[in-house]
């Protein structure tokens, strides 16, 4: 009992169990619908486990939004709503991509510039939504939505202009490969990786067939650092008194506005790399005309809240997302389910994730019964 | 001039219904103290539901009238989830953005035959002065009835919180829930209610796209209105006329980008289109300035804890 | 009678399930469950535009031929090689990739998979860079524009007639110029001075922007909008329809949107490529290597012949225009650059 | 005892748990129709518990209730409310943002037709009321506009306006000023001269005998006895409460003040609506000196501590810590120039409530060796240097380092804020309402903590709204009127009476 109690109580099991009740409840979705859920979830489950490469490009897919949602976690933890991910995205995979464009030195230099600037650029939008908050008190959460649009318009307009359009397409011109975080980007390509790997099949698979690239590490890496940040440095902690009690904070003399800029400073930054690292790291290595949003920050978002806005958290709620995104389309391909089921499956998850409070509520109870029934 | 200034008050309306109804969604869901995300989402469904209902019952008005419905059915989800399970409120809105599209969308198909749009509905919602009209600037104001059914709805929620004793209860849920609890107001209830209400409003906001703007569900209907409508919340400060205006301004910047679009003016067709999304902001650090919200809003509430 | 027709409907029905049974061990052996596999640009399949009317051409395929078919969406561009290579797994004869974006991915999978057979709607290749095994599908979508631009110059009233573009780009600039030149012929034509209004919506979705701008063109005094811009345009015909005036439909037929408003259409019938270049290749025919370009001579592109609102004069005159691009002694431009050059000659 | 209709309440073997928690053990309360019943206990003893269980807000996990003599289920304070039961909450439950009689008619609302508000007849019965029971306020002022005591007397009016025969006052003292704990007190009989039957938690033992009948003690939870307050002293109600004995005068040597530590010169400032509030204000504060500012609630306490703590900006004058300006400066100047301040408001200012205790008692030294070496923080620094304040300041739970500080009682995050505070060793010490609310085992150590730390010649300023608090403890007492220093005296040589007279803005003769 108080085994059962204490596991129950813990967070990670009340987000399995409530990623378990949103399977449940899309099995039942997609069985009223008329699609057999267990053919389904088997469809799920080969398109993101069946093949080396699947498991590759999931990771790859959920690289981007492991980052963006470190961005909305991180936000989150100090206080403020990065619904503005989206945006920093988008101005940071535009920088990227310019820079990456105009300059093109050798790659240890090419690629920690090209990787800055769009961490710079993702800076630079979450920083006005930070000063405009400290210093007009202009809710983040309206800036960000408006700062999300003007940044897809611009991009447009630097994908339409004419130093960066790419004739005869609707993308810019890809950044220079001295740029690429891919895995061995040249040598996998040539006549001796490719004489080499038709010899590792595996090896062939992973590596000539999906973009595996150094961004998973980095989000790994960068998940840890906020983590450290937040829970380990003096700079989190003022970060994090400041999103806590912004009163007591200034009280104790530690500067608010500061402190928010700061925080979407480092938020942006995160978004930005995101975005550097889709540049750099997967094709087309390009920013193209965007009609619509494409969500890699929205859907850090969902990712963030999945995780409990736990930065190690968010590396494995990245994963299950792009898991879900990229394996939902078998379920597509294979069941022939539409796109739309498979959103609606991903919503019912992140729904019961929303209700994962209950479960330890419900420990409280048991372990109440139990203690009386002890007396 | 008179046929600019029309043509311009003219769009700006056009533009801001849909909006203003998702607005008032989230001012009644925020002011009872439950943080709205999902207007996008509750929209999306209200504009099929309102398209289809139309379509095949033959009547505008039923359909606009089961989009509310809709709406409110579809935000049972999140009232469950805030109030009922204390959920974390921004989560389950963003689960709703998600579920809701693709709820409509796979509707759709089941009622159109595989496709993901509807068919048009055969009479849209009439227009004030009825008929495409002669005189240009008499067309230019032939407004949507839903502009006016929108100022209407503002109005009587205006007047519905700040002079009634349900507003009244509404507002000190949103505020300080433990003070309504203690007096033997139900903070549950009221935020039930507030919920559907709100679920209603934003789904006569999707139906005012594809009732009256337009005359179909098309799945691209409702792109991003839920969320400009959240901003237009907060611009207005929580309030019904403050939200109302807030819409206002944004329709209005929409219509000058087009009318200087219009004009030839030699400004890329893709600064004009930020141009709404930049004024919103120069008008808020110039004249807005500090929103607050209400102190409860998207903290659930349990008995006995402070 | 109604049972009869019930009866009858029944056993056709048992005719078709027993013809495409015996076909199983014929020759059309090779055609029954051909796998074609079909990957959407970014609009995804319910685009109400290409994406969508391809896979309308792939489910028509499927109902006539039995081919196996289905679709992968893409969300974003990164998605479109992933895609391609799920496809390539699935064991497809042909993948499609829809829409010129997908131009470069298209070709880095041919090059990885030779075995296998890609096509691509709305792009071609250079000679030089085109792989063996990829069909280049292209519309020459400036011919029904021309035609609905030169509809457009016989009918206005006032002089001023307006296009609503979505987002920039080479297609749309195809229907964009077609249109002006078709206009300016017929301006030519009539000896008067008719002016475009052309405005972008930097949107393909927001059906408001379509309807604000049509409104704000018709004001202005334009009576007729031509527009190629998916969703925004549901807007512009709507504006005409509150209006009363006129609005001209693209892609498909959209006179269904406003049967009183719509005056004609600029056709592009996507789905009649890919189900003729996927015939094609389910023949066996060899189709790689060729770009295949569609246009009024294939009856890929058009008007539809529906033309109450014009009457026949300006239908008849279209007809002829329509013969004279047939025979190339009229040849729409398809970019600004080709409509300067245009406009010279007129 | 009988279950008898002589009786307004009786509650019997209330059993209350919070978790696995047991807040309420079989505690029993009696109480006589037409008295004031005190119920007295420390800190978290299960006192507002008691009282919530009977407004219907915590539902017992046992016992029974009874009002006059029959059983009652009270499930919701709706309930509550129509078997006349008003309670005036410890924390005030008004909106702050609506009016006064927005607030007393919440719930309750005067309409004239389809629910529509008739504000006219409302703001005429809260008038009536406001007549009848002598609880004069502004019907039409923002509650977050008026004093704490206004916002009380609305709290009354609220219960008395539903008609509540029965009022339960949540410690409604801690935050009054003298006056207007006198004036509370003369209401309550008038009360019961009505024929009301009143409930009143304090901690103030003064008060329980100036007020009360019979009072009721509990302790962890636990009933302890009820007794008749005209048969007990305060050192017997203390010590019944503690359970043993307290000291209740403060005990302490005389200073001996050394140099000159903070000094205020000509300061002027104003208030958030631009009046003056501060207004030429003057005042040293040697080391090894307590000087404690008695004055009335709103005469420029809050806005002279705002100005010291750097919070708001001064019109003029100067303020100097150890002869170096502060004023107009940051708040990180302030802390950085050795002044420590326990704000009045520790939920707001003192605590980040969702800290852990340990994260909190760094607050202001976060970032200085040994708890923070190279910009990351040393916790098991931070931890053992909290352990040793714990213990030292005897801050319960004792293994509380890693909780919250939201999940302490009001009296231990009061310890949590002075252990911090003092641990800093300030050479300025600035005590608001450092025992607001806390029960007398720990205002005794609150004093005893002042006192030894200037004994250790740290300056201290302490600004109180209690005047036995101001007389016992310091050792200069300034008067503050009207943001003026109204008079000045060492200890000893003023009685109550002259610094009472100062603070309502009177005249010292010759
Ligand atoms: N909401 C709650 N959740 C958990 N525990 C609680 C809660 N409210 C009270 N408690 C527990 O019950 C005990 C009694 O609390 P209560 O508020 O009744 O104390 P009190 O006697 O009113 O103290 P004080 O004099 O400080 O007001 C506390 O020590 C606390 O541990
Ligand atoms: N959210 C909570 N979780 C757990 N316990 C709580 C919570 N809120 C309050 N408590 C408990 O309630 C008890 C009483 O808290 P309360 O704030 O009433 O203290 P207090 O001394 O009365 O404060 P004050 O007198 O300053 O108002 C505390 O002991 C605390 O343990
Ligand atoms: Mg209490
Ligand atoms: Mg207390």
């Amino acid at each position: 009992m108080d085994r059962t109690v204490k596991i129950l109580k813990k967070p990670i099991t009340s987000t399995i169990i409530a990623i378990l009740c949103g399977f449940l409840v899309a099995a039942i979705v997609l069985a009223v619908t008329g699609y057999n859920p267990g053919a389904s979830f088997g469809a799920l489950f080969n398109g993101i486990l069946g093949r080396p490469k699947y498991i590759s490009n999931v990771i790859i897919k959920a690289t981007p939004i492991t980052l963006t949602a470190l961005s909305v976690a991180f936000a989150y933890k100090v206080g403020l709503f990065n619904i503005g991910s989206e945006g920093q995205y988008i101005v940071g995979a535009m920088t990227a991509n310019i820079v990456g464009y105009l300059c093109n030195f050798p790659p240890v230099i090419q690629i920690p510039l090209v990787v800055i600037s769009g961490m710079v650029a993702g800076a630079l939008w979450g920083g006005i939504v930070g000063f405009l908050k400290a210093k007009f008190g202009i809710h983040e959460v309206l800036t960000s939505i408006m700062l999300n649009w003007i940044a897809l318009y611009l991009s447009n307009l630097a994908v339409q202009s004419s130093v960066f359009h790419q004739p005869n397409t609707t993308a810019a011109y890809p950044v220079n490969p001295s740029s690429y975080t891919m895995l061995l980007p040249n040598w996998k390509t040539s006549d001796a990786g490719i004489a080499f790997l038709s010899q590792h099949k595996l090896l062939k698979e992973v590596l000539l067939k999906t973009d595996v690239n150094f961004g998973f590490l980095v989000a790994i890496a960068a998940a840890i650092l906020v983590w450290l940040l937040l829970y380990r440095s003096s700079r989190g902690y003022e970060l994090r008194a400041v999103g806590l009690n912004r009163d007591a904070a200034e009280f104790a003399g530690i500067s608010v506005t500061k402190n928010i800029v700061l925080t979407m400073l480092i938020a942006g930054a995160l978004s930005g790399l995101a975005a550097s690292m889709a540049i750099t790291g997967t094709n087309p290595h390009r920013i193209s005309i965007l009609s619509a949003f494409e969500n890699n920050g929205f859907n850090g978002l969902s990712v963030a809240f999945i995780a409990g806005s736990s930065p190690i958290g968010c590396i494995f709620a990245g994963l299950l997302f792009g898991g879900l995104l990229y394996g939902g389309q078998s379920i597509q391909a294979n069941i022939g389910a539409p796109s739309e089921i498979i959103n609606i499956m991903i919503g019912t998850i992140v729904f019961f994730v929303a209700l994962t409070k209950v479960v330890p509520a419900l420990a409280v109870r048991l372990e109440k019964r139990g203690m009386r029934n002890a007396k | 001039m008179l046929n600019n200034i029309s043509l311009l008050v003219g769009i700006t309306l056009m533009y801001s219904a849909p909006l203003i109804f998702g607005a008032l969604a989230g001012v009644i869901s925020e002011r009872s103290g439950v943080v709205n995300l999902g207007i996008e989402g509750m929209m999306t469904v209200g504009a099929f539901v309102g398209a289809a209902v139309g379509y095949f019952s033959g009547n505008a008005w039923i359909g606009f009238l089961a989009a509310g419905i809709a709406g409110a059915a579809f935000a049972l989800l999140h009232a469950i989830a805030a109030v009922t399970f204390k959920a974390d409120q921004t989560i389950s809105g963003i689960a709703l953005n998600l579920i809701g599209p693709g709820l409509a969308l796979f509707l759709c198909r089941l009622c159109f035959s595989g496709a993901t749009m509807s068919q048009p509905v055969p009479h849209k919602l009439p227009k004030i002065l009825g008929d495409a009209q002669e005189n240009t600037v008499a067309q230019n104001l032939n407004l949507d009835i839903t502009v006016v059914l929108a100022l209407a709805t503002m109005l009587i929620m205006w007047f519905v919180l700040y002079r009634t004793k349900w507003g009244l209860r509404i507002r000190s849920v949103g505020e300080h829930p433990a003070a309504a609890d203690t007096l033997g107001i139900s903070v549950d209830r009221t935020r039930y209610i507030c919920v559907l209400v709100s679920g209603m409003l934003a789904g006569l906001g999707g139906a005012s796209m594809t009732l009256a703007v337009i005359q179909q569900f098309t799945p691209t209907a409702i792109s991003g209105h839920g969320f400009i409508a959240l901003a237009a919340v907060i611009f207005g400060k929580w309030t019904p006329q403050g939200a109302y205006g807030a819409c206002l301004l944004f329709g209005f910047a929409e219509a000058l980008s087009v009318f200087l679009g219009l004009k030839n003016v030699p400004i890329p067709t893709e600064v004009l289109a930020m141009l709404p999304y930049i004024l919103s902001i120069v008008v808020l650090v110039l004249f807005v300035g500090r929103s607050v919200a209400p102190k409860a809003d998207g903290l659930p509430y349990e008995k006995g804890t402070r | 009678a109604g049972c009869g027709g019930a009866a009858s409907s029944g056993s056709s029905a048992a005719a078709g399930g027993a013809a495409s049974a015996a076909s199983t061990s014929g020759a059309a052996g090779s055609a029954k469950g051909y796998k074609i596999r079909m990957v959407t640009d970014t609009g995804g399949v319910n685009d109400q535009s290409f994406n969508q009317s391809s896979w309308e051409g792939l489910q028509n395929l499927k109902k006539e031929a039995s081919a196996d078919i289905n679709y992968m969406e893409s969300k974003q561009e990164s998605d479109y090689a992933t895609n391609l290579d799920k496809a390539a797994d699935d064991d497809a004869k042909l993948i499609w990739g829809i829409g010129f974006a997908m131009a470069k991915a298209i070709s880095t999978a041919a090059k990885a998979n030779p075995d296998i057979n890609y096509a691509i709607a709305d792009n071609g290749y250079d000679a030089s860079s085109m792989p063996k095994n990829v069909t280049g599908v292209m519309f020459r979508a400036q011919e029904p524009s021309f035609i609905v631009g030169y509809i457009a110059g016989k009918t206005t009233k006032t002089g001023k007639v307006g296009f609503v573009g979505g987002i920039n780009s080479n297609i749309i600039d195809q229907f964009e110029y077609g249109y002006k030149a078709g206009v300016a012929y017929a301006a030519k034509e009539l000896n008067k001075k008719i002016t475009v209004n052309a405005q972008y919506a930097e949107s393909f979705s927001d059906s408001s922007k379509g309807k604000a701008i049509a409104n704000s063109m018709y004001s202005s005094g334009c009576d007729i909008v031509f527009h190629a811009a998916g969703g925004v345009g549901v807007g512009v015909i709507n504006a005409a329809k509150d209006s009363g005036k006129y609005a001209i439909g693209v892609d498909r037929d959209q006179a269904y949107l406003a049967p009183n408003n719509v005056l004609t259409s600029a056709l592009k019938l996507v789905h009649s490529a890919v189900e003729d270049v996927s015939k094609k290749s389910m023949k066996g025919e060899a189709i790689g290597g060729k770009t295949y370009t569609y246009g009024l001579t294939e009856d890929a592109v058009g008007i539809p012949t529906e033309h109450k609102l014009m009457g026949d004069a300006t239908y008849n005159a279209a007809m002829k225009v329509e013969s004279d691009i047939k025979s190339g002694k009229i040849v729409p431009p398809a970019n600004k650059a080709e409509y300067e050059k245009f406009q010279k000659t007129l | 005892m009988e279950v008898s209709s002589e009786y307004a309440v009786q509650m019997r073997g209330i059993t209350k748990y919070f978790g696995t928690f047991c807040a309420l053990d079989h505690v029993d309360l009696n109480v006589k129709k037409g008295t004031i019943h005190s119920l007295l206990g420390e800190n978290g003893a299960g006192k507002s518990t008691l009282m919530n269980v009977l407004y219907g807000l915590y539902q017992a996990d046992e016992g029974e209730i009874y009002l006059n003599g029959k059983k009652a289920d009270i499930t919701s304070p709706n309930v509550a409310i129509s078997h006349g039961i008003g309670m005036v909450h410890q924390h005030f439950m008004l909106v702050d943002n609506f009016t006064v009689t927005q607030n007393i008619i919440l719930g309750n609302e005067t309409t004239s037709h389809f629910g529509v508000l008739n504000m006219k007849k409302a703001r005429k019965d809260v008038k009536n009321l406001v007549k009848k029971y002598g609880l004069e306020v502004d019907p039409d002022a923002k509650v977050e506009d008026i004093s704490v005591g206004m916002q009380q007397r609305v709290e009354i009016l609220k219960a008395l306006y539903r008609g509540a025969d029965l009022l339960i006052l949540d410690e409604p003292t801690a935050v009054l000023t003298p006056q207007e704990i006198d004036d509370l007190i003369k209401i309550l009989h008038n009360l019961i001269a009505d024929g009301k039957t009143i409930i009143i938690i304090t901690h103030k033992l003064k008060e329980i005998k100036a007020s009360s009948s019979t009072c009721t003690i509990i302790r962890r939870g636990k009933y302890i006895d009820t007794v008749n307050v005209a048969d007990c002293d305060e050192e017997d109600l203390a010590s019944k409460m503690v359970g043993h004995a307290v000291q209740l005068v403060v005990q302490k040597t005389p200073a001996k003040p050394g140099k000159t530590v903070f000094e205020i010169d000509n300061l002027h400032v104003k208030d958030e609506r631009g009046l003056p509030a501060v207004n030429d204000l003057s005042l040293k504060v040697h080391a090894g000196e307590i000087v404690g500012l008695a004055g009335i609630d709103g005469n420029g306490q809050k806005e002279l501590v705002e100005a010291i703590t750097n919070l708001c900006k001064t019109e003029s004058g100067t303020i100097r810590i150890n002869g170096t300006e502060i004023q107009n400066t940051t708040p990180y100047n302030t802390v950085h120039h050795k002044v420590a301040t326990i704000h009045e408001d520790r939920q707001r200012r003192g605590l980040v409530m969702d800290f852990s205790v340990k994260e909190n008692m760094v607050l202001e030294k976060y970032n200085q060796e040994p708890f923070c070496h190279r910009g990351l923080l040393n916790r098991g620094e931070i931890a053992s240097y909290t352990k040793d304040l714990i213990k030292d300041y005897d801050i319960r739970p004792a293994d509380c380092v890693d909780e919250p500080a939201r999940g302490l009682s009001g009296g231990n995050q009061q310890k949590v804020i002075i252990a911090r505070e003092v641990a800093n060793e300030p050479d300025l010490l600035i005590a608001v309402q450092p025992t607001r609310g806390l029960d007398v085992g720990a205002i005794e150590y609150v004093h005893k903590t002042l006192i030894r730390e200037r004994d250790h010649g740290c300056a201290i300023l302490l600004v109180s709204l209690e005047l036995d608090e101001i007389m016992s403890v310091s050792d200069t007492i300034s008067v503050l009127y009207k943001g003026q220093i109204a008079g000045s005296f060492k200890q000893g040589e003023v009685d109550e009476k002259t610094i009472g007279l100062l603070m309502a803005g009177g005249k010292l003769n010759g």
